[in-house]
């Protein structure tokens, strides 16, 4: 065991996979010399070498797509989106060919590659390096999707989906990037991509949330108990495909349901995970099933940021109004 | 034979052509020599005639209402026979989607092709050939995969080239640019093939691009790059085999332009006589490819074409069996929709599976 | 009044915004001589000119970010995307500019365009050219999206939408350009972005769906009808924003609320009405609200489409379902 | 002056590079004249110290945790005063994110650059510059912008020019490929200033691109381009000036490769030491653009080096009470993230604020 921060259970998690299997190579912008702007591949081309650890041209279109083509021959890409705000110009390679070459090919060719991208708010950026875009995956079949909130899950979720034989969207909740530390095995091991885990087990009310919301939310569950409110959290690790056993024995018992994403609303991660609680457990909810989110808008710059992020009391807020509903 | 010299002698932007042969199949390059054997050669006029009357019946299986949207090759064969002939079994072929002579020398068989288009995935699975892309729709946007799979080739040291192909109308996407550059920035082995026909479905070559020609676009990477007359079988030939060669010795992109001409419509659902001349359709039938492979097998005493008619008929039977094979092949089932998004079908697909299941049988025990 | 199918109701209505304003201009894939692969621009460049109605070169992003700096500079673009599946390519443009340059300029440029998209399956085309991509707009702050699913409605959103002075994604349900004839005024009328419409009153259930859809849960309802079930179906036209005020007055009606929409289920359309539902009406409802969506797979090739498409027969099970439970 | 014949002497296929001063300043062009009146040389190199100047200082405003992340322009300058003195008001400005000096010339207050640094939206609004769009933060993609107010000049019938802004590592997105194709192809008049500065954050030219220079891409779209020292202020302002009558009146585009050196780190967060080497710096210190013109102009008897330092202290002041007002901004309200998505607040919108201000109110009340 060792201690570490999100960054660097990352790190740790490719420097395994890349010792481990020689198919397995990692490129992006920046990702070789200068070891990533958030430092996740650092010293990951020294040891590994410029063959396996390198940098791409400024494309994100051409990082995709090239990886699709060396996963088609049989290799392991794990490639890095710089921000979250720039993988749209990927879309199209995302969307119409790393999630279906499977399905178009019946099997013939699979496509495990892993996208690495470094996500959400809160870090006092500019345009385009706060953004939230998970929904855009959750909703492109032939995808898993999986958030890490910790350090242990971080590599565990890591070396799954570099193991995946599928494609797999990894987002890296940048803002606790190094907030968290953690004992972390530095042998391998895994976490079962679709499986949620109960962060926190209460009686009154469920929160579902997943990254950087969780330790937020946390901090509502103090405020929380205080007030004699006792909160169970489930963070879903991966959300797309989300783990409905968890979600549904949950809300069998607390009868409530507050979903926390930083997403934008219209048509985010929160309204899937209602739509689940009302397939699920209709009949077990006591309160109309609720969504703290994202505004629809833009996330504001630094300044005005602080509207947008979900703060612990706001969290907290919501809960109580569910509880005494 | 191409060689570094012609390279040299064929700039792009001199505007310069290679061609072997003029229009009535006389070959005009002084001590030109093939690097065909002369049943070689005559293969490939048969492939050539093969592709042909397999995309004729395609198309006649389509009005019949037996096949879907079917986007017709006529006019372009040399381009792809030529690209089977070099093609090897170790070499990945990532196709467009009108390169029909070149897929079925990969090993693909017709009636994969037509149970493709009959609306099916397993027409995209390729039994006997393994290294070859399925069809790709979105325009250019198969060349990064080609670059990716080019990379492969030379991370694992495999000595095999990748052919990726891309119409006129494909220059113009971005990812066309980021394949050329990512190509030459990481040193791979891939020929682009870009077959200029003219047009991208109603949209002539003048109304996409300003450039003088499209090999020339390879500059703006370093790339190697040659303009050939892609009706002409011998250039076409020479110019491949050449850029094979080039690619895996200097593990660098090579970019080829064929200038050729879409004969038929765009697809199927495709009228061409409203965006294009008849004078102009004219002009590039006497170009046609096939009959100047003809003339030049002819005037080598190589082939006699009384024989091709029986030869054809042969060939119909075949084609018709392939697509009696395809029309004969199993339905569709429930679980070919959801089986293979994943290796392993996740809970939720099987949830949704299990439940539309549960709706067909309810529906059949009310039948 | 003149009888028209969709394509001709928005050819006359592409025409009319031609004549009467000149910054309106049209352009894209084969829409100048060949007059669109669905012939919807016929006509069009030899009446107003080649410099207002032309074709682009192949490249969907540079369709969409040039629009933009039309926009921006006063003239209203309306452009179009050959099909669903190719507006991917313009992605980045979509998400990271056109809805936002007013955001980011605080209003000083406002980006009036509108993205023309075919889109839907049930036409036994090749792939790509049968998605529903319509919740990554939907997801995306800073659009308008609407949806016609009838020529009427089909002219008056597009006027609409060409003189809304925000970016408008209009998306055209292929699959019933030509099967639905009506009549429609010549002159020039709007109908309002962002007001649903109760296409059908019903007691026992509301059903909510637009585009395509719409044709087939009128199918239903005639199903539903011999069995004495009365369905008021609500067809939302406008897709973002929702019109929350029809879908809560008519589920406190019904009590029970059924969503069709062709698009995958992850993170779907359905998911963002269903929340809706619960946060509008939570007390009024009787059953859990239900959606009936494409699957999370990609949308089959021709031969297999008939298990994805969702059939009156499937979508009346689901009403019979609800309304006995 | 850059004149058509200067432009056939320098044609990017040859990798000439248009340079008129040595790194000492001295003309080395044989019956070289400027299109600039003494007054405009020695104000252009007034506006270099100037925005070196503000620069520093926007640094130093970051250091103090005063601002967010800023991208320096240490050594780019004199592409920036040149494009300043050429772009005329009725011209379109599309930056990307490192233009300073430009975007002073074309009206923008130095306080609103602040302020859209420290992070408000209202930074953006360039109040005296009607005809500059604002920093574009996804690479490239501005291009496509700066084509279509093209089409609308043109469209319009109005004589303006646009000029749009990228970087080398800008060259590899599709959209600079996208945008370039479609300048051609629409004729219109567009003027690409490509600012070379070796660096895309870490990633250097050789791993961007494998062109021997970035003004010959133009060749693959027959877009007029040269290359020119960008370090060079009169090189600069010759060939911009002559690209903005050439696209004028050619209605044409035009791509200038500026050769130049980003001295700073590419972001306030970041250490260029471990990417580059000292070596390295100091050759491109040494070419520096405000010394190069400081020494021209000193040639000319225009400038006398001791007036530097009163200068620049005047000009501490006034940036430092520009700062002043951006820190003075009034602060950010609920109502600035919701009011400017669209033209008229939707109602689902004003229910999304509402309900915050609602939890605002509880929260005041409960305090
Ligand atoms: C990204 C994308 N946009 C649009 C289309 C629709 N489309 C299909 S083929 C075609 C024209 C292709 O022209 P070209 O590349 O010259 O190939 P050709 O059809 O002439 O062989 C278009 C626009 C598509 N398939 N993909
Ligand atoms: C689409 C996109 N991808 C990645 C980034 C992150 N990024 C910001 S600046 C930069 C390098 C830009 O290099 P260049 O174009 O040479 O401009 P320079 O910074 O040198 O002025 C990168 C990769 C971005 N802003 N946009
Ligand atoms: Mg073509
Ligand atoms: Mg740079």
């Amino acid at each position: 065991m060792k201690v570490m921060n999100m960054v660097q259970a990352i790190t740790d998690g490719l420097d395994l996979m890349l010792t481990e299997d020689k198919n397995v190579v990692v490129y992006g912008e920046d990702v070789g010399v200068e070891g990533g702007v958030f430092r996740v591949t650092e010293g990951l081309q020294v040891k590994h070498g410029a063959g396996r650890v390198f940098d791409s041209p400024l494309a994100e279109s051409g990082i995709a797509g090239t990886a699709l083509g060396m996963a088609v021959a049989g290799m392991r890409p794990v490639i890095e989106m710089q921000f979250d705000g720039f993988v749209f110009p990927a879309m199209n390679q995302i969307i119409s060919h790393v999630a279906r070459f499977r399905n178009r090919t019946r099997g013939k060719f699979s496509v495990p590659m892993v996208i690495r991208i470094p996500y959400g708010g809160g870090i006092n950026a500019l345009e385009h390096h706060s953004e939230s875009p998970e929904a855009y995956f959750g909703h492109t079949p032939g995808l898993k999707v999986v958030i890490p909130s910790t350090p242990y899950d971080a590599k565990g979720l890591l070396i799954a989906a570099i193991e995946d034989p599928d494609p797999v969207i990894y987002l890296e909740p940048k803002r606790i990037y190094r907030a968290i530390k953690q004992e972390v095995p530095e042998e391998k091991y895994s976490i079962e991509i679709g499986k949620a885990k109960v962060v926190n087990y209460g009686e009154h009310i469920t929160v579902v949330a997943y990254g950087a919301m969780i330790r937020e939310v946390q901090k509502a569950i103090v405020l929380a108990k205080e007030k004699g409110i006792s909160v169970e959290l489930i963070d879903l690790r991966t959300i797309w495909p989300i783990d409905r056993d968890t979600i549904r024995e949950s809300l069998r018992k607390t009868g409530r349901l507050l979903v926390v994403t930083e997403a934008p609303q219209s048509y985010g991660p929160a309204a899937e995970i209602i739509s689940i609680a009302t397939e699920e457990a209709f009949l077990s909810l006591e309160a109309p099933p609720t969504r703290l989110t994202g505004f629809d808008t833009v996330i504001p710059l630094p300044l005005g940021e602080k509207y947008y992020m979900l703060t612990p009391p706001r969290i907290f807020h919501e809960i109580e109004k569910l509880v005494r509903y | 034979m191409f060689d570094l010299q012609t390279l040299d002698k064929y700039k792009p932007i001199d505007d310069k052509m290679y061609q072997v042969m003029d229009k009535d199949g006389k070959v005009i390059i002084k001590n030109w020599k093939t690097g065909l054997s002369e049943d070689d050669l005559v293969q490939a006029y048969k492939d050539l005639l093969f592709e042909r009357t397999a995309d004729q019946m395609a198309i006649s299986y389509q009005r019949q209402g037996r096949m879907f949207t079917y986007p017709p090759n006529l006019g372009q064969e040399a381009i792809h026979i030529a690209s089977g002939k070099v093609i090897k079994a170790e070499d990945w072929l990532v196709p467009a989607f009108r390169e029909l002579g070149a897929w079925l020398a990969k090993g693909v068989s017709l009636w994969e092709i037509f149970l493709y288009f009959k609306g099916h995935e397993d027409g995209s699975k390729f039994l006997n050939a393994a290294r070859m892309l399925p069809v790709s729709v979105p325009i250019a946007s198969q060349l990064l995969h080609a670059v990716g799979l080019a990379y492969a080739m030379k991370y694992k040291g495999e000595e095999a080239a990748v052919f990726g192909y891309v119409g006129d109308g494909g220059t113009s996407e971005g990812d066309f640019h980021e394949a050329l550059n990512f190509a030459a920035v990481w040193d791979v082995p891939v020929v682009f093939v870009v077959q200029n026909n003219q047009f991208a479905i109603s949209v002539p070559l003048k109304m996409q691009t300003r450039s003088k020609n499209l090999a020339l676009k390879g500059l703006a990477y370093d790339v190697d790059s040659v303009l050939v007359d892609g009706n002409d079988f011998l250039a076409m030939h020479d110019v491949l085999a050449f850029a094979r060669e080039h690619v895996l010795k200097k593990k660098r992109p090579f970019l080829i332009e064929a200038r050729t001409y879409r004969r038929g419509a765009h697809t199927t659902s495709d009228d061409p006589t409203k965006y294009r001349s008849k004078e102009e359709e004219e002009h590039w039938a006497e170009l046609d490819p096939a009959a100047r492979l003809q003339s030049y097998l002819v005037s080598k005493k190589l082939w006699d074409p009384k024989d091709e008619e029986a030869l054809i008929a042969g060939y119909k039977k075949f084609i018709d069996s392939e697509f009696d094979k395809a029309e004969a092949y199993p339905d569709y089932k429930l679980e070919d929709v959801f089986g293979f998004m994943y290796q392993e079908m996740p809970v939720e697909l099987k949830r949704q599976m299990n439940n539309y299941q549960n709706f067909m049988n309810l529906e059949g025990a009310q039948k």
